[in-house]
């Protein structure tokens, strides 16, 4: 049978729709949907859109930003109130993909995609979710946990904007250049006060079944200085709590190898 | 120090065609009333240049200018037969198939060009700009569009050829070996420079610089197509690429471009490439196929190089990070070599 | 950057041609910016349907049951196909050079050999309805073990992955399980050597990778003929394949193809075609038969993976006495091209170089893999890589500089090579002395001076005196690794393996036969 | 049949068709329209080889669902053309070699495109990033890069 699309004005009748139809998709940018489409995935039978303007808003003119979940990394890229994440919005895909792919779906892409989610996962960003019962705001690494069986549909994220460039930090590794699939993807975010490192957060992807936090790192890190030993005992501490597994792009055990140094790398300013 | 260079080199030859089959190709030309040559093949151009090549050879063969030819290739009603375009066959097998239908096409043009200056063909050469004129006395001429009319209009002759070229098959002799798998070779030597993060193990391409001896470079523009692109895969080869990562365990195949690692453009390096060229005594003007062979080089150079960089062998494709990091760790740390 | 060397081998050319050898622009280039260059896909068909095959999920295994009913009720369904419905329902590639034996089925009947073997093909009016009738096919399997090393399935008791091959390996000659080269006595030349090296080298799959993947469309023609749109790199290849398989004589087909997006090899083996034009004649219909991009990668055919060994003997000055290469070849779960690169890789031996003894023996082995083909550089790449690999560990083990010690090994016009002819016209040393040049990597005098019209033949125009291998040691599977790089000079030399009974000399044929090969196709007798 | 009206402008020429629900614009182009420049070569958003241009930005044709073009501009390589006249982009390709089998080209040329739309004058690193999602099999990237520069700079070197 074709599938229907059916497009809605807002997100609460997009969201219901999504609820009450088991075939039901929500299309965003169309890198997923689409491509499960094209080659046979044949559960899906409706697709759902929503024309709602709110979730191609971006608000960043204060200290807190929130990004619809129908904004695309092009559109961050655009944006200069948004330049701490242009470096993760840049790693995505070329620049077709870019003008496609959207945050909300980034948030649903497994692994070697998402690596967007793990910028908003150490920038402790909360996800607004619209479902049957309303509007309700989840921490996204609580979202992450349960995404599989998420009902409803993502509104928009949000996050405080960090304090100074130098305070977030984003990389991925990869084999290709300069568009590839992840090998590792290092976010890191360190809030500090009177030189001291207060509320760090360091997320990575490709290290686990999901984008996850190093939180062994987070400790190594808190309540000191970003120094040399302060930055070794993160690096070495960077594989605690993950795990990797075996994919096309890298082995676990290379994973592994290499998250330490590249999290050393990053911290240190290095290349 | 995390990075380290290094260079390595390595030399090559290879068979021009494959004839333990049998290796024929056919080719079909034929004028129209207008002097304008079309050549009918059933040999395939998958990117490499079989119609400009072909193209080429007839309009040398010919003694017409190359605008004058119009290639068509492939199709199984019109084209003669050929083995297809496989084991860098296609320069030396088909361009000597077109040569030869091209040559008999040139008998025919020239008669009928005697008849209508009333000399003697044999007296008779072609200019290159689409006129036949007589030897020493170039006033007496006339255009190959008025040779096609008068034959097609006038005498009844059809300026057409037929061609083909056949190495014969070879048998192989069961306990030595002894066989004659080709009649040409083709010959390299790729220098290549690498960069390797001795904590990563990643390797990034420098430079490489090469020489290629093809027999005769038909088209320049065309060869240098075939070697940029060969060499990329060479290392796409040497680094990159494999479909079963974790070979002989078949799992985690690549299902995509994400997947399936191929260097990027933002992956080359500087490429610099001589031609040499040795013309093969049964090759097209001395033509051999630089398309297969090209890429060959590569993989083994970008290997000696990452040795020379950092003192470990990998000796399984593709040489991947990980290999290059398990190879530096077990020996003990990255162990540069005299610089080359 | 690309720099004509006019002055070497000046000599031997006539350069005085008026097309040849100018840059001139592409016949196709117009049609490639403009996108109009027509490719086997750009042909709009009215009423075309699509084929879409149902592939194995197993990598060995029995079918107990394929149960089509439910799908052909399917909303869309033209047609489903299975293997009975195929009119020769075995072929192998190289049988249009009769070369091998009929071992692959269009579609698997009994049995599956490898992950994502086609099993049932759905011909359907839209591609969604394709899958959804893809989806409503029950198999039953039962799961058979596999063997995916290619040592590993020559051993006694390994799992058989194609009857017609029950020893895992193909069969040269009708009585070797492997291509033989026999050059000198390589024993002796290793006991004279001042070095012996032995070395594994391994390479895995590649893919093509082209970025148009296998395709094409099949339409009934006016006059009782098939059209038939092709991505082919082998025209008649094609058509003699397909009147073989569908048992119709090869006028019945018109192929056009010739405008190809890239093949590199993987579009030899006449995969997608059979099919199409079946569905073609079953339904009444075009077809369209293209492999998705997943398919291309996994089940389309690779490069396939090979296994080296390399055992030489080279002199403290840097001659290389001694060559023996053990290879195999992994073909996967049928033969398609990987019988004849082992011949080609063969032939080969022992490289660009002249070198007094060599001994190869190489394998086409079968898997529990997708099958292997043809790809740029067919039966050599690895073997190269193997060699210059090596080349590069014996100039260090002799200290020699490797560019030097290439030189001194090369090969030169007049010298014998190992499959017993002379070395004509070659130009190795050349393309040394030219890449040292650009790449400022200093040569001494002498091998800047080195020529390979010089020096050649004489003693080395000789073809040694070479041991049947039934009196020559039998040797063992030597397979250990030895240190090389840092060895301590002349102590790397391994202990002489253990003698062994010999067995019994094979008998010797009248003439060889592979069943052999006489190019038959398209074109006469197909089979003896 | 659940089959949806569609009106866009594809190459600034008007057109209304019916559509299935889930088809992509790819097809649409392809199947519907009759447009066969932009190629299927994966179908997964990953060659580049569909590129078109969407209201000017460079868009994935198979990833993108055809209703949602409706009331917009689409461009692919066959509006590329002035008349009988060559594009620039189209010209300099030509110039430098930098097509082989010619399957990549009309989506590198609109990826191409794209980027000189907005930036006439981009530096190497620019062009790298501008054609990162479209995968040449044929001519390590080199001659294509080079293209787009001459290009850009009217034509006026090879690089």
């Amino acid at each position: 049978m074709p599938v229907t699309v059916k497009t809605f004005a807002t997100s609460g009748e997009a969201a219901a729709a999504l609820s009450s139809d088991r075939g039901a998709r929500y299309l965003g940018g169309g890198t997923l949907v689409m491509r499960a489409l094209n080659e046979g995935d044949i559960a899906i039978s409706t697709i759902v859109r929503a024309s709602d303007h709110a979730l191609m808003r971006i608000d960043a003119a204060g200290s807190r930003v929130t990004i619809g979940a129908g904004v695309t990394f092009a559109k961050i890229i655009a944006e200069r109130d948004l330049a701490f994440l242009h470096a993760p919005a840049r790693s995505i895909g070329g620049p077709a993909v870019r003008n496609m792919g959207t945050v909300g779906g980034n948030l649903f892409a497994s692994s070697p995609y998402g690596d967007f989610t793990v910028a908003l996962l150490a920038l402790d960003a909360t996800v607004a979710v619209q479902s049957g019962l309303g509007a309700r705001e989840v921490g996204i690494e609580e979202f992450l946990q349960s995404r599989e069986r998420q009902a409803g549909l993502v509104l928009s994220i949000s996050c405080q904007k960090p304090a100074s460039a130098d305070a977030f930090r984003y990389r991925k590794i990869t084999r290709i250049k300069p568009k590839g699939g992840s090998v590792i993807t290092l976010a890191a975010h360190l809030p500090t006060s009177s030189g001291r490192i207060v509320g760090a957060r360091i997320a990575l992807g490709s290290m686990a079944p999901t984008q996850l936090r190093a939180k062994s790192a987070e400790r190594a890190l808190e309540g000191r200085p970003l120094d040399a030993t302060t930055i070794s005992a993160a690096a070495a501490a960077a594989t605690e709590g993950t795990s990797p597994t075996d994919n096309a792009l890298a082995s676990a055990w290379y994973r592994r190898e290499i998250v330490g140094v590249h999290l050393r790398r990053l911290l240190s300013g290095q290349e | 120090m995390t990075k380290h260079r290094g260079r390595g080199i390595a030399s090559i030859n290879y068979p021009i065609g494959m004839n333990l089959g049998g290796d024929p190709s056919q080719a079909l030309v034929h004028s129209n009333p207008s002097g304008k040559f079309t050549v009918s093949l059933s040999s395939i151009d998958l990117g490499q240049g079989m119609k400009s090549v072909t193209r080429q050879i007839c309009a040398e063969t010919l003694g017409v200018p190359v605008e004058d030819v119009y290639v068509d290739t492939a199709d199984s009603d019109t084209g003669p037969h050929c083995m297809g375009s496989f084991a860098s066959r296609g320069t030396h097998r088909v361009g000597n198939a077109v040569m030869a239908a091209a040559k008999e096409a040139r008998g025919v043009m020239m008669e009928a060009a005697a008849e209508e200056l009333e000399v003697n063909a044999a007296d008779l050469e072609t200019d290159g700009r689409g006129n036949i004129q007589v030897k020493g006395a170039p006033h007496r001429s006339i255009s190959t569009k008025d040779v096609a009319i008068a034959a097609q209009f006038r005498q009844g002759k059809t300026i057409s050829g037929r061609g083909i070229f056949l190495v014969p098959l070879s048998d192989v002799d069961p306990e030595t070996g002894e066989m004659s798998p080709a009649t040409c070779y083709a010959h390299a030597c790729l220098v290549a420079e690498v960069e390797v993060d001795d904590e990563t193990g990643e390797v990034a391409m420098v430079r490489m610089d090469s020489a290629y001896e093809l027999g005769r470079a038909l088209n320049p523009r065309l060869v240098e197509q075939q070697l940029v692109g060969g060499a990329w895969m060479g290392v796409s080869h040497a680094l990159y690429e494999t479909t079963e990562p974790y070979y002989p365990d078949s799992s985690h195949g690549p299902r995509d471009f994400v997947e399936y690692l191929m260097p990027g453009p933002g992956d080359i390096c500087p490429h610099d490439i001589a031609v040499l060229e040795r013309p093969a005594a049964d090759g097209p003007f001395g033509a051999k196929g630089p398309g297969e062979m090209c890429a060959n080089p590569a993989l083994p150079a970008v290997a000696n190089a990452i040795f020379n960089a950092v003192g470990v062998r990998i000796d399984e494709l593709p040489i991947t990070p990980e290999k290059v990091l398990r190879a530096i760790k077990a020996q003990g740390g990255a162990r540069s070599q005299p610089r080359r | 950057m690309l720099e004509l060397r006019k002055d070497i081998f000046a000599d031997e050319r006539d350069d005085n041609l008026k097309e040849i050898g100018k840059g001139t622009q592409r016949q196709d280039m117009l049609g490639h910016v403009t996108g109009t260059s027509t490719y086997f896909d750009d042909h709009k068909l009215q009423g075309m349907l699509h084929l879409k095959t149902v592939r194995s999920t197993h990598s060995h295994a029995r079918l107990r049951r394929i149960d089509t009913t439910d799908a052909e009720r399917s909303p869309g369904v033209r047609r489903i196909i299975r293997g009975a419905d195929v009119p020769r329902n075995l072929n192998t590639l190289l049988s249009l050079i009769n070369f091998g034996i009929d071992d692959e089925p269009s579609l698997a009947v009994d049995k599956v050999r490898y992950k994502g073997e086609p099993i049932v093909a759905v011909v359907a009016d839209s591609p969604r309805e394709a899958y959804e009738a893809m989806a409503r096919i029950r198999i039953d399997y039962e799961a058979l073990p596999s063997v995916f090393d290619v040592e590993e399935a020559l051993k006694p008791g390994a799992p058989v992955v194609n009857e017609t091959y029950p020893k895992n390996t193909f069969t040269y000659y009708d009585k070797y399980d492997h291509q033989k080269l026999r050059f000198g006595d390589v024993e002796r030349g290793f006991g004279e050597a001042d070095h012996v090296l032995e070395q594994r080298y391994q390479m895995s799959p590649i893919e093509h990778a082209p970025t148009e993947t296998n395709g094409s469309i099949a339409a009934p023609d006016t006059n009782g003929r098939y059209v038939v749109y092709t991505s082919t790199q082998a025209l008649f290849f094609s058509v003699d394949t397909c009147a073989k398989i569908l048992d119709v004589p090869s006028n019945t087909f018109h192929f056009i193809g010739g405008t190809v997006g890239g093949g590199f090899g993987g579009k030899v083996d006449t995969i997608t075609e059979p099919l199409a034009i079946l569905g073609a004649m079953l339904t009444g219909r075009p077809v369209r038969y293209m492999l998705g991009r997943e398919e291309e990668m996994q089940y389309g055919p690779p490069r396939g993976a090979e296994r080296i060994y390399i055992k030489d003997g080279v002199m403290r000055d840097g001659r290389v006495v001694a060559r023996k290469v053990r290879a195999y070849f992994d073909s996967g779960a049928y033969t398609r091209l990987s019988s004849y690169a082992a011949v080609k890789c063969a032939a080969h031996l022992p490289g660009p170089y002249t070198i007094p003894n060599v001994y190869g023996d190489v394998y086409c082995v079968f898997t529990n893999r997708t099958p292997a083909t043809a790809m740029r550089g067919f039966g050599v790449t690895a073997m190269d890589f193997a060699i210059e690999c090596q080349m590069d560990k014996l100039a260090n083990l002799v200290g020699m500089d490797p560019m030097e010690f290439r030189i001194l090994n090369a090969y030169r016009d007049g010298d014998m090579k190992a499959h017993r002819r002379e070395a004509k016209n070659t130009a190795l040393i050349e393309c040394v002395q030219v890449a040292a040049e650009k790449s400022k990597w200093p040569l001494r005098d002498q091998f800047k001076r080195a020529s390979s019209r010089k020096d050649g033949g004489g003693s080395r125009a000789v073809i040694p005196p070479t041991p049947r291998d039934a009196d020559a040691q039998r040797a063992a599977a030597l397979q250990q690794r030895t240190t090389y790089d840092r060895a301590p000079a002349a102590a790397v030399r391994e202990a002489p393996p253990a003698s062994q009974p010999s067995p019994p000399p094979p008998p010797r044929p009248q003439a060889p036969s592979h069943g052999a090969a006489r190019f038959s196709s398209v074109f006469g007798t197909r089979r003896r | 049949m659940s089959k949806s009206a569609l009106q866009f402008l594809h190459n600034g020429r008007e057109v209304a068709i019916f559509v299935d629900g889930g088809t992509s614009l790819l097809v649409t182009l392809r199947e519907l329209i009759g447009d066969m420049t932009p190629k299927f070569g994966c179908d997964q958003g990953g060659c580049g080889a569909c590129s078109v241009l969407i209201d000017g930005e460079l868009h994935l044709a198979c990833l993108t669902l055809a209703e949602t073009v409706s009331g917009r501009a689409v461009e692919t390589l066959d509006g590329l053309k002035d008349g009988p006249n060559l594009h620039p982009l189209q010209r300099a390709f030509a110039d430098n070699f930098a097509a082989q089998c010619g399957y990549c080209t009309p989506g590198m040329l609109m990826a191409a495109k794209a980027l000189l739309d907005r930036n006439p004058s981009p530096t190497r690193a620019d062009v790298v990033e501008a054609i990162s999602g479209n995968i040449c099999r044929c001519t390590g990237y080199e001659p294509i890069i080079s293209a787009v520069l001459v290009a850009a700079a009217g034509g006026r070197t090879r690089a």
